[in-house]
């Protein structure tokens, strides 16, 4: 009993204590600070607690939370960038006047996150999931500028298809596997009937939050209007919970034909065309989001490699989670440092410019970077599965990739948000660095390779450098993305028009269509003709009692 | 054992307190508010030891002989008891917010002792023992709810009051004829577990298909099933108060509630499946699900929207009767208890609307969430809640429902689920997009009171519902919670647990 | 064809020829004219009947006296009646009749 | 006491009392009114349990004794009658009270002269009387006698109001004795063929023969004119329409059952010897034909107390159904019911009307808005007796129909199960249409209100009404111990 509650306490505490933080934003000044730390207990426990799971019953339909292996990964890298995005988004919005508010939807997110992360069986997932999805809602329109409520219309709208698919996955998940609990659900048989139904709505419910195409719409867009922690957290924590619920929900180590290859298909896509559109962007945050959906692109690859080789699953799986961890926080890292760059000191300037090489690296997958160890960690799968032919691709992606970091690069210096950072912003961006620069030290299989062969170097660092001669070509060339840029949210299907205008209607149609009298006319008629029949026999009434009488005389004869 | 006393009590109770409220002169506020919270919490406490009762595994009964063979009996199951507790519940919580609605309206006297008395019918439905005795109460319902209905007493008020009792007689005309049929067909019979009509196996099968269409129809029109639900949008002339009863609890619930006794109890959900009945019956909810959720996309009156989302909600329970399997099952009855949280929440808060600012129309409520926040954080549960969105109660019941279809392969109630769930969120997400997200574009129609939200008294049932709602939801499982009673319930009718 | 018959056919005569004015006459004298003529028909037969035995059966005379009084109460009233309304009026036809003429 | 004298009590005190109204005059004439009204309906309710415990008996007035002497003799069916009587006229007298005390007041002080109300004692007491003696009688010349008392009286009722009233009562009377000829010819008839005018006797000696069916058939024609069954209804409305509100009561409350009473008495009873399907069918349909026609012209009315008359034309058509579905059992509890919660709520239904008129000056549909909030008890037993007379639960009219349509069903006689249906559906459309005035706002400002004795009785009588559905029970014991037939 005792140890329930303190597992509970351990497991389930770190979603709950964002909300728990919420009425400090009623206290005093000082006392509020303490809201931005609210990821702390998570990481506490992402970092020293071991695995476990606990289980409720009588929460919702039987809850059960845990720290397993993924878990832990995905709470680590989760954990630390909210507490950085939280450090840096307080002061950041110093002098916003709805920072309370700001901070209710980033808390609730948050605790959202954390709860998708701990839980261990659909329905708490799935809440959670909810809870992160809605409340990121608030983070989008922050501004409430027509471009954040556009974006925020956009988001919500595929929030709620989300949602849906979800729902309906998970009816046909539990439905299959007989089972709630993730670690109970059986691996079902490619025959089983709807399976390929429970295998798409996955990929549609979890494809819109980690932004694959062509559900990637919402996310440029997003990132754009959101204040720039909350870019952070949307780019760096809230796509990789679509990750997570794919490795939770599909079906990994069992065939699943046809879905693996559109995966693939589709992951190079994003990877290529990301990196493409990313490269014609005019916002540096635009810049990030494509390249967000660019480096997801390589993500979805790997889910489909697992499911098209069943015994790679694992290696795949995990190499997938590294490469989430390494993304979250040079990504993280980027968005942040596009907020220093109004620093006044040269030093600060210096070291701000610094802060956002380090991450463009590690993106780009240069050696001794994050990147180049999750990168390999990839090549290594693709190898292990029998897939080399994707290993060029993917290189040739990373090239693109250059190309949107230099972009971005080169939008920041420009960047017209200029406020000198505070302290806070300083700490935040300082935390997110130090985690950019250890990330690889998170990856304990990955230590061996850190020390890196010359063939890998080479493969490492020839997309880098394509990327740069094209980027040099296209400087003498004086190539201007003004003529052809791309707007974000590219393909915008008309979501917008999904959502329905006030039509004023004459709303008691119904009811007046039932109590519609007939018309005076015929009512009148009717009146005459039974007065007629009325008045008739009062005047025949000595008739009509001998036609009675005949009547039953002869009834009775009958 | 049979204890004839405590449903006497229960369902005397409601009635006696509506007399003496007759009684009283509408001056005498203080009493008669005293009465109403009395009768509403002795009901509350009344039901409590029914719980206790039942689940120490004694039983409640008392019959009354009209003529021979034919009864009056009340009898208290486990079915029972999830409709009693959730009126019971719900019944208090509108009668304190009523106080304050009508505090100072006239003919209060007269709305009081109808109000009790519809109290008095749902409590007999819940506790009817056999179809005749539903029926009886059944009609009672029809009849004290028309006052309230009309209690306006405009021109309005009483066209409305038209369509209700055009639609409700016509259907009490066909129900009596049913439920007449059906006694001189099986005799005086009591409701049972999986129903007593399956010893007629192949006989009369025409016959007991015919009756069955009738008693849906007669019980589908307070249900709001499709061609039947045109009185719901149109009583909507009603006070909040009546419309949150009335659309949560009594009357469209009796509906329901009835629905699902015909199913299980009298011809049983087996027996019906192999009349050939549930199809059409789950095709019939279907459409209505969809239908409502439609008709609700484009009202701008915000009590009309929710009576169409009402309509649309109230299928869920008989799609989830008509969906062979225990799992859909638990789905309806659940659904039973949670579209009643949900719904009486959004009508009380629209009553709030409508009495503190006389916010009626959608398009009025630009910003109205800076205004009243407490009010609007019980809306947004609510309408969340419809929508399905975790962990608001109204997840379970989708949840539930759209296993019972898988188990029952039948996969297309699922995309029902989903297309109305979208629907939902369609005319939902506007309201609070435009009370959370857009500063208030025009004053407001009728500002009756300044300072903080609404009147405490009204602001309490509001979020005491809306918890409500949202503990269903978090604490689904939990023992003795309404899933609990519903898988109880389900396993008694199927014999095996879900 | 024994007197009896004669004074039954008769009365049934009478009573055909009552009935006969009382479905024709609109105007309400005529009417209760035609209905006492009718009564007085269906005493004769009553006599009649009774003299069938001998001696006489006593039980259709008690019922043609009882018939004879209540013949005369109910006329005493009607024609009370069909003055009031003549008074009233202005007419001695039932309201449903009037317009005819 | 014994059967006898209850039976006695039940007979002479109404005619005796209005023996002594009369004698006593507008003075004591309400006084002795109500005493009489007590002890009659006590006698006659005492007569009802002495049968519910002993059985039908006969009582040989003077100890004559059949064929020359009057004998009286009740069975279960008389003894609810009786007691439906008694209780009715009880409240009708209590009612006629209060009525005649407003009208004098008003006609004091508006000098308009409305007859000598007093009159109403000793008709109204002699219609009772006349009824209880129809009851009594076990021989069909008695039962002339009585018909014709119960006539003129009646008559007499009618035209106390004056004004349009007396060219109804002279159509009614016109009518009615037309009938009681044919039933007369028809006895006579009888009398030729079996020498015997006694119910008991003749139901044992009845056979089928040309004359006997003619007999047959005039008595029924004679008795369907008296008890208004379409086509023969066209007399009622205005008579009940135009008379005073507690005149109105005990015609259309009492006084059509009579007709009613006297044809199950033949057709169930005394010539169930002859093949009678035919003939109940036929009756049957004519009552469905009641039950429609008279919801339609209710509908139409625009005058209240002509839209209860109408109510009148159909509640009857419904008893009358009764005899195609007589073979099944419980058929005739259920009508009997029907015709005893009929009366209650009729009656009821009248005084609300009359009460109405007292406060609003008029009856005219459209214009009592409000008079819910104006006189609430009205309002209210208005709502309880159109429920009885709807037939919804819970109440006598929903038990009584209950039965006749469970009998119907039973019989696989659908048809007469859809037309009870659907004369309720037609019954609460012109019901329910004024009671929807009840609630209409602003409520008229009226100054006079009518007296409690009117509205309380109305609302007694509702309630009663309401309660007959439990009655059920007791009836079909009483009628199966009494043995009815």
């Amino acid at each position: 009993m005792n140890d329930t509650v303190l597992n509970t306490l351990l497991l389930l505490g770190p979603a709950l204590a964002p909300l728990a933080a919420l009425p400090l934003l009623l206290a005093g000044t000082r006392l509020q600070t303490a809201v931005a730390l609210s990821a702390l207990p998570a990481l506490l426990v992402a970092l020293l607690v071991p695995a476990g799971t606990v289980d409720l019953p009588w929460l919702l339909l039987g809850a059960r939370f845990g720290l397993d292996d993924t878990a832990r990964m995905f709470l680590v890298f989760t954990a630390s960038l909210w507490l950085a995005a939280g450090i840096h988004g307080w002061s950041y919005l110093n002098e916003d006047a709805r920072r309370q508010e700001f901070f209710v939807f980033f808390n609730a997110a948050m605790a959202g996150n954390f709860g998708v992360i701990l839980a261990q069986d659909a329905a708490s997932f799935y809440v959670f999931f909810a809870l992160l999805s809605f409340a990121s809602y608030g983070l989008v329109v922050h501004s409430r500028t027509s471009d954040a409520l556009r974006a925020g219309r956009v988001y919500i709208a595929l929030v709620v298809v989300g949602e849906l698919a979800l729902f309906a996955a998970i009816v046909l998940w539990v439905n299959l596997t007989g089972s709630i609990y993730f670690s109970e659900m059986t691996l079902v048989s490619a025959t089983a009937p709807a399976r390929n139904w429970a295998i798409a709505l996955t990929l549609i419910a979890f494809g819109i939050k980690i932004g694959a195409v062509p559900l990637h719409v919402w996310l440029p867009l997003a990132h754009t209007a959101a204040p720039t922690p909350a870019s952070a957290i949307l780019s760096g924590a809230l796509i990789k919970a679509g990750l997570l619920g794919w490795l939770r929900f599909l079906p990994l180590g069992s065939e699943a034909p046809g879905w693996d290859h559109a995966m693939i298909i589709l992951g190079l896509v994003a990877t290529f065309g990301g990196a493409l559109v990313g490269a014609l962007q005019n916002n540096p945050k635009a810049a990030l989001a494509y390249s967000s959906i660019s480096q997801m692109g390589f993500i979805t690859v790997l889910i489909g490699i697992a499911l098209a080789v069943p015994d790679a699953a694992p290696a795949a799986t995990l190499a997938a989670v590294l490469y989430a961890f390494h993304h979250a926080f040079a990504k993280a890292l980027m968005f942040v440092g596009l907020s220093m760059v109004g620093a006044t000191s040269r030093a600060g300037r210096a070291v701000v410019a610094g802060g956002m090489m380090l991450p463009a690296l590690a993106l780009a997958g240069a050696p001794l970077t994050s990147g180049a160890v999750a990168k390999s960690e990839l090549k290594a799968v693709l190898v292990a599965a029998g897939w080399n032919g994707l290993a060029f691709p993917l290189s040739l992606a990373a090239a693109g990739t250059t190309l949107v970091m230099l972009r971005t690069l080169f939008l920041a210096r420009q960047a017209q948000d200029t406020h000198a950072p505070h302290a806070g912003m300083w700490a935040g961006w300082w935390l997110l660095v130090g985690g950019c620069a250890a990330a690889n030290w998170f990856f304990p299989q990955a230590r061996g390779n850190y020390v890196m062969s010359l063939d890998e170097w080479a493969s490492a660092l020839w997309p880098i450098l394509l990327g740069l001669s094209v980027v040099a070509v296209g400087w003498r060339a004086k190539w201007s993305t003004e003529k052809i840029s791309i707007p974000p949210g590219d393909i915008l299907l008309p979501l917008s028009e999904m959502w329905p205008r006030q039509r004023p209607t004459p709303s008691v149609r119904q009811g007046h269509q039932n109590v519609e009298p007939p018309s005076p006319s015929a009512l009148r008629a009717a009146r005459a003709a039974i007065s007629w029949v009325e008045v008739t026999l009062a005047q025949r009434a000595g008739l009509v009692m001998v036609l009675v009488t005949a009547a039953v005389v002869l009834l009775i004869a009958s | 054992m049979t204890d004839p006393w405590i449903p006497l009590v229960a369902v005397g109770l409601p009635f006696l307190t509506g007399i003496v409220i007759f009684m009283l002169d509408d001056r005498q506020v203080a009493l008669r508010s005293l009465l109403n919270l009395f009768g509403a919490f002795a009901k509350l406490v009344l039901v409590g030891v029914m719980l206790w009762g039942v689940v120490n595994g004694r039983d409640y009964g008392v019959r009354l002989a009209i003529a021979p063979g034919l009864d009056v009996a009340l009898h208290v199951d486990a079915l029972a008891l999830l409709f009693i507790t959730l009126s019971a519940v719900l019944w208090a919580l509108t009668t304190v917010y009523a106080i304050g609605y009508l505090e100072n309206a006239a003919h209060r006297s007269r709305f009081f002792g109808f109000f009790s008395l519809s109290i008095f019918a749902t409590t007999g439905i819940a506790l009817a023992g056999n179809l005749f005795t539903l029926f009886v109460f059944y009609e009672i319902l029809t009849l004290v709810t028309y006052p309230l209905v009309v209690h306006r007493g405009t021109q309005k008020a009483l066209a409305a009051g038209r369509v209700y009792l055009c639609y409700t007689l016509a259907g009490g005309a066909v129900l009596l004829l049913a439920v007449a049929w059906l006694h001189a067909l099986a005799g005086p019979r009591d409701f049972v577990a999986g129903g007593y009509l399956r010893e007629f196996g192949t006989d009369h099968q025409f016959t007991l298909i015919l009756l069955f269409g009738f008693l849906i129809a007669g019980f589908g029109v307070k249900a709001a099933l499709f061609p039947l639900h045109g009185w719901l949008p149109v009583a909507m002339v009603a006070p909040a108060p009546v419309s949150a009863l009335l659309h949560a609890v009594a009357v469209v619930k009796a509906g329901a509630f009835a629905i699902i006794r015909v199913v299980y109890d009298v011809f049983g959900v087996e027996f019906a499946q192999s009349l050939g009945v549930l199809g059409p019956l789950a095709l019939l909810a279907a459409f209505t699900i969809l239908y409502g959720s439609f008709r609700a996309l484009t009202e701008d009156e915000l009590k009309k929207r929710l009576a169409y989302s009402t309509v649309s909600q109230v299928s869920y329970i008989i799609l989830g009767v008509a969906v062979l399997g225990p799992l859909s099952t638990i789905g309806a009855l659940v659904h039973l208890v949670n579209q009643g949280l949900l719904k009486i929440t959004l009508f009380l808060t629209a009553g709030n609307l409508a009495e503190t600012l006389g916010v009626h129309h959608v398009h009025e409520m630009d910003g109205v969430g800076r205004r009243m926040p407490l009010t609007m954080t019980a809306f947004t549960v609510g309408a969340l809640g419809m929508i399905g969105v975790p962990p608001i109660a109204g997840f379970v019941t989708k949840f539930y429902l759209g296993s019972g279809a898988a188990q029952a392969g039948q996969w297309w109630v699922i995309v029902v689920l989903v297309a109305s769930s979208l629907l939902n969120a369609c005319y939902f997400l506007p309201i609070l997009y435009r009370a959370w997200f857009q500063p208030q574009s025009a004053p407001w129609p009728n500002e009756k009171r300044e300072g903080f939200d609404a009147k405490a008294v009204l602001l309490v049932p509001v979020l005491f519902s809306a918890a409500l709602a949202v503990g269903a939801g978090i604490f689904a499982n939990a023992p003795f919670g309404p899933l609990e009673w519903a898988k109880l319930i389900s396993s008694r009718e199927f014999g095996y647990g879900p | 064809m024994t007197p009896p018959i004669i004074y039954a056919s008769a009365g049934a005569a009478v009573l055909c020829l009552g009935l006969f004015g009382f479905l024709a006459a609109r105007h309400v004298l005529r009417r209760i004219l035609a209905l006492n003529v009718m009564g007085s028909g269906v005493f004769m037969m009553l006599v009649a009947l009774a003299a069938r035995t001998d001696p006489p059966d006593p039980i259709p005379h008690a019922l043609v006296l009882t018939g004879i009084v209540v013949a005369v109460c109910v006329t005493a009233l009607a024609l009370a009646l069909l003055t009031r309304m003549c008074r009233d009026e202005g007419s001695a036809l039932l309201p449903e009749d009037r317009d005819i003429e | 006491m014994t059967q006898e004298s209850w039976m006695e009590g039940t007979l002479a005190a109404p005619l005796l009392g209005a023996v002594l109204a009369l004698i006593a005059g507008r003075s004591a004439a309400s006084a002795i009114g109500i005493l009489t009204a007590l002890v009659g309906s006590a006698a006659s309710i005492g007569l009802a349990f002495a049968v519910s415990r002993g059985g039908s008996f006969r009582y040989a007035v003077g100890g004559w004794g059949a064929p020359l002497g009057i004998d009286l003799r009740v069975d279960a069916l008389a003894a609810v009658m009786l007691a439906m009587t008694g209780v009715v006229g009880l409240c009708i007298s209590v009612y006629a009270v209060g009525y005649f005390r407003g009208k004098e007041a008003e006609a004091a002080s508006s000098r308009t002269n409305t007859g000598p109300a007093w009159l109403f004692w000793p008709m109204w007491l002699m219609l009772w009387g006349g009824m209880n003696a129809l009851y009594l009688s076990g021989d069909l010349f008695n039962i002339y006698v009585a018909l014709e008392v119960v006539g003129i009286s009646g008559i007499g009722l009618i035209a106390l109001a004056g004004g349009s009233a007396i060219a109804a009562a002279l159509r009614y009377l016109l009518l009615g004795l037309a009938g009681s000829l044919l039933y007369i010819v028809g006895v006579e008839l009888l009398y030729a063929g079996y020498a015997t005018l006694d119910l008991e006797q003749l139901r044992q000696r009845i056979d089928a023969q040309p004359s006997t069916w003619l007999a047959a058939a005039l008595m029924t024609a004679g008795l369907l004119a008296k008890s208004a069954l379409f086509p023969l209804h066209f007399w009622l409305p205005p008579a009940h329409g135009h008379a005073l509100a507690p005149v109105s009561a005990a015609l259309s409350a009492l006084v059509v059952k009579t007709g009613f009473y006297l044809l199950v008495r033949l057709w169930l009873d005394v010539f169930a010897a002859l093949g009678t399907e035919h003939v109940t069918t036929f009756l049957g349909a004519l009552g469905a034909a009641a039950v429609l026609w008279g919801g339609v012209q209710a509908l139409q009315q625009e005058r209240l107390k002509m839209m209860v008359a109408y109510s009148t034309v159909a509640q009857i058509g419904y008893l009358f159904m009764l005899f195609p579905l007589a073979s099944m059992s419980g058929s005739l509890t259920g009508a009997l019911l029907l015709a005893v919660s009929h009366a209650m709520s009729k009656a009821a239904l009248f005084m609300c009307a009359g009460s109405v008129l007292a406060v609003y000056g008029h009856d005219r549909i459209q214009s009592l808005q409000g008079f819910g909030a104006l006189m609430p008890m009205t309002a209210a037993a208005f709502a309880l007796s159109s429920i009885s007379l709807i037939g919804l639960p819970p109440s006598g009219g929903f038990a009584g129909k209950w039965m006749l349509l469970s009998a119907a069903l039973a019989g696989g006689a659908w048809w007469w199960a859809a037309i009870i249906v659907l004369g309720g559906l037609l019954t609460a459309a012109y019901l329910l249409r004024v009671l929807a005035f009840a609630f209409l706002e602003p409520v008229v400002a009226s100054s006079t209100r009518a007296p409690r004795a009117m509205e309380l009785t109305s609302l007694i009588l509702a309630g009663m009404a309401i309660a007959m559905n439990f009655a059920l029970l007791p009836l079909h014991d009483l009628l199966h111990a009494g043995g009815a037939r």
